[in-house]
């Protein structure tokens, strides 16, 4: 098959969980990738080192453990920073997940002043294919600030709607974030197209990239984002660890977001002033064995080439939509092109419930997701409740489509579906 | 692996699913609660209408509207076969036994005399995550009786909860 | 030594960072626990495990393998809860570290509506001996709610002044919070008496416990507290997870934190509804392998006993005051008596800056912390800029302590100190 | 050990920490800065004087007062010496040999010529938790040249600045 990893065997050997055996002796088919990426032994040993040997706190430690965890820890940044494009280091902010990256901006536009402030009469402008955590922070800050929420619809298809992108996003609009790659649909939203409508208002543009960072090659100068987050567990890292990146002139303007040790110049009873970015909003002692890790994620995944990773996720997303075209019943929600989509693809059988897909999936070993995806009104949308995702990644080889596929037929079996 | 599965999927079970008992939303009732499972959003309005009987009062009718998948509807089903026309008191040590058994991890032997087609429930037990589908109506049952018994007469609508 | 940890050596091999040796052949003799402490090689493989064994998201994912992390990530939230006797392991909430768990207290509060709003008039009291992570998140909530900030004095002796403490904790007050033992200074605070009176006057107590749990036998039932915050880096824990417990009707009073995947009911465009404790403020996915290491930390330190674990501090902490007296020039800043205190000392020395202590002594191999260690109103009111602190932990042994009086000696005369 | 020591501490650096030169707040200045590590809390007020000079700028002075460590307080030190009295081209002109100095981790070679005394800060660029204590006055003096440019000859109180 066209397209996929070279070597893709021996990339395999590098994920130690690929090998394990579930329930009954049947080996693991892990297709549930853009809910967690498994890990390659190279991070989990980077990590294991950096306990065994140098660990210490960072930046506050002045001892050689300290100098070591600091160098481990700030080298990390320079590998996020590299990996995005990012014009300075100082705008890579390490976070504990990518929903909390989200918060970040959104709680802190809420104390904004000046510019960036969100009040009565502003507007936020998000999409109805957005991640849970991209749509709450949004209703909260708007909510506590009086200002309005408003949103892209979608095509039947999958796809954002865009037709009346230029009323949506208008003079009212004091921000637009969006997802880069859907989580349900796999659609890639044109964020550019968007970005330069926002820019035109003067509004800042915030790019949900937890779906896009493990599978596209990201170039956050070139994307049109002003502010991009990405979590660490999709793409081959730790979990505790995420990336807030922004362009320094937005993130100056923001107030600090936690209170604490690292973010402060200076603190008196009365009052205190704070450090500049990025040690502004990381407060407390980061994650820093987490943080660690994602660099060697990256660098791993840096190794394989992101274009590599896109092209083998793009034949493995072909494939497998040729291999659910043949189960009988069964609907694809989103785009059924490759081409437009990411390698999440979320599907619906006549007369199975998603979990009793799952179910009857895991039962050969099998790995999906079912249920709503943190997208409930993606679902709703598309008048389901919930349905059934599988996602592949780097290691998904054709065979593991195939035994997906053939369990998805037997569950229709199962079910007496015919 | 299929034993595993059919322990699972019970013929009762998916008998229920297919055909579910006492399915529908009926009046008169006390007390509607909408219950949710936030991981995947699985859904139950349910309703209860309690009656005086004799000094005692008895589970006059469940009726319920449910999304779900095989388990929680099912688990639906049974539910209201086991409590409607049942005193109250002996419905909740029935719900309180059909508990145990869902949080035993599979280690608990359900009693057939109390639970009925409620021992095909044994098998999920093992499946942590489908425990949550199971208890999902039994929890909304156990709200709404709540609210019922002490708005006890005076039908209303009640906010979701979870 | 009576008081010592029974098999101290064979604890110590526990602990494989401690076999290190640095620049110059030197072995390390790591006093900077208080910054952050050593990782035994069970939380690390527990680690491990996870990583190449059961990973998977949690909750969401309903496979196996979904089932064996979540299952991991729940035990380890009945671990901590029993460990602090928590009455209900629904109060137990997982954040990044101790500073974002008193930062959600904080954050939440501004807020909160009902009993627990905070606004102008209003009286939030700490001390002056909090780290500025329990400075900096309460300077935040009183200036955007134009409440008013107030605090207890030092002693000379480095305790809490409670003289005032009927005027200072009175019916403008909602928030008393403060730290158990002080990172600073290292003084224990009377806790439960604090907590009496601000709850005469219906305010809500935050104990900052980040020094106490790896040091003390916590019962938060009987603490006085109604929230607590503590960070698992400290209690031999990894890096990345920490805890804030709250009693359950304070807990289900506060709205939610950051918003986003985990800690909905509900979400339509239109408008969210919550989920209850924990989740509702777990958003996104959490530190999972983080909170299994966190469990396997609090499993190893029962397992020694926290008793014995405070008993051994208590030792070395008298001996180590005992070897600091023996060098002339250098005045412990705290508490000089090893029962009032735990087990951080920070110290001056008359004509070396705390810096060149540090360098002279890393030379030695010895690593203590030199700075403000994030308490800079603790120095100003001793009228001190910075300090060397050194801090032991339940590995540290009276020969350590020798080697850093020693290091101290030579670095005097280093520093021509004679 | 010592000898790793001893390359940090230099006989000159420990003399400037000993007898620092230059010293003190003085007047006349156009732009007074503080600049604080936040790591460690090390501080110093800074103040430069500039003067036009046969059409070239020149700093007349720069005065401080400074807490922190010997290499902090000895780098104040050395800056002063090597940059009153110059043309401001050539004092950014160290500035920048300095601060390559430093970034270098003990790679660069020094060139004595320029930076006379403050050769002996080579060794302090292969401690990295230190380079921030050696480059504290020295970036509070281009910030404090950086506004004296545009505020020439208007004395300012500058806000606190990291
Ligand atoms: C007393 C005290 N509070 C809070 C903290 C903050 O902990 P963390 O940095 O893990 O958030 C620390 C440690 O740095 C501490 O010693
Ligand atoms: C598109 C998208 N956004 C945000 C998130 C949230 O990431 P996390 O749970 O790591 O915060 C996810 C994954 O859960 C996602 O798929």
């Amino acid at each position: 098959m066209d397209g996929l990893l070279p070597e893709l065997e021996v990339v395999r050997k590098d994920f130690p969980i690929l090998e394990r055996t579930l329930a009954g002796g049947v080996p693991l088919v892990y297709l549930d990738s853009a809910n967690t990426s498994q890990k390659p032994q190279v991070v989990i040993d980077t990590m294991v080192d950096h306990l065994e040997r140098h660990n210490a706190n960072i930046a506050r430690a002045m001892h050689q453990l300290g100098a070591e965890s600091t160098e481990a820890f700030e080298n990390a940044r320079d590998t996020v920073a590299a990996f995005l494009n990012a014009p300075s280091r100082d705008e890579v902010i390490f976070t504990k997940n990518a929903s909390e990256a989200l918060n970040l901006v959104a709680n802190t536009l809420a104390w904004a002043t000046g510019d960036l402030a969100v009040g009565p009469g502003d507007e936020v402008v998000i999409t109805e294919m957005e991640h849970h955590s991209n749509i709450v922070p949004w209703q909260l800050l708007t909510e506590r600030k009086g200002a309005t929420l408003r949103w892209f619809g979608l095509t039947d298809d999958g796809h954002l709607d865009l037709t009346n992108l230029d009323e949506l996003v208008n003079e009212r609009t004091k921000v637009v974030s969006l997802t880069w790659v859907s989580n349900m649909l796999g659609t890639v939203n044109p964020v550019a197209r968007i970005a330069a409508r926002a820019h035109e208002v003067g509004a800042i543009v915030v790019v949900d990239a937890s779906q896009a960072v493990p599978q596209l090659p990201v170039d956050v100068a070139a994307s049109g984002a002003d502010l991009l987050a990405f979590t660490g567990h999709k793409c081959v890292g730790p979990t505790g660890i995420g990336v807030l990146w922004g362009r320094r002139e937005v993130l100056d303007q923001l107030p600090p977001f936690l209170g604490g040790g690292e973010m402060i110049e200076t603190v008196r009873m009365e009052g205190s002033t704070y450090a500049g970015i990025p040690h502004k909003f990381e407060a407390g002692t980061p994650p820093i064995v987490e943080a660690v890790g994602l660099g060697a994620a990256l660098e791993y995944l840096g190794h394989l080439g992101m274009d590599a990773v896109h092209a083998h996720e793009q034949a493995i997303t072909a494939y497998a939509l040729e291999g659910l075209a043949t189960v009988p019943g069964l609907t694809v929600l989103g785009p059924t092109v490759a081409a437009e989509r990411g390698g999440a693809i979320s599907f619906e059988i006549d007369g199975v419930h998603p979990h009793d897909v799952a179910q009857v999936l895991d039962s050969r070993g099998v790995a999906v997701r079912a249920g709503h995806h943190c997208a409930k009104p993606a679902h709703a949308r598309f008048g389901v409740q919930s349905s059934t995702r599988m996602s592949s990644y780097l290691y998904t080889t054709p065979g593991e489509i195939d035994a997906l596929v053939e369990a998805l037929h037997y569950t229709r079996s199962y079910f007496k579906l015919g | 692996m299929s034993t595993e599965l059919d322990a699972l999927y019970q013929e009762i079970i998916l008998d229920h699913y297919k055909n579910p008992h006492h399915q529908g939303l009926r009046d008169p009732f006390e007390a509607e609660v909408h219950h949710v499972n936030p991981t995947c959003g699985d859904e139950v309005t349910l309703r209860v209408h309690l009656a005086e009987s004799e000094g005692t009062t008895v589970v006059e009718d469940v009726s319920y509207d449910a999304v779900g998948c095989s388990i929680s509807q099912a688990s639906a089903s049974v539910l209201t076969d086991l409590v409607i026309g049942k005193p109250l008191d002996e419905a909740l040590a029935v719900h309180q036994e059909f508990l145990t058994l869902m949080q035993g991890k599979g280690t608990v032997e359900p009693d057939e005399e109390v639970l009925e087609d409620g021992i095909a429930f044994a098998g999920v037990a093992k499946f942590p995550a489908r425990v949550k589908c199971a208890l999902l109506s039994w929890m909304a049952w156990k709200d709404a009786t709540a609210r019922a018994g002490t708005t006890a007469g005076t039908p209303t609508e009640e906010a979701t909860h979870g």
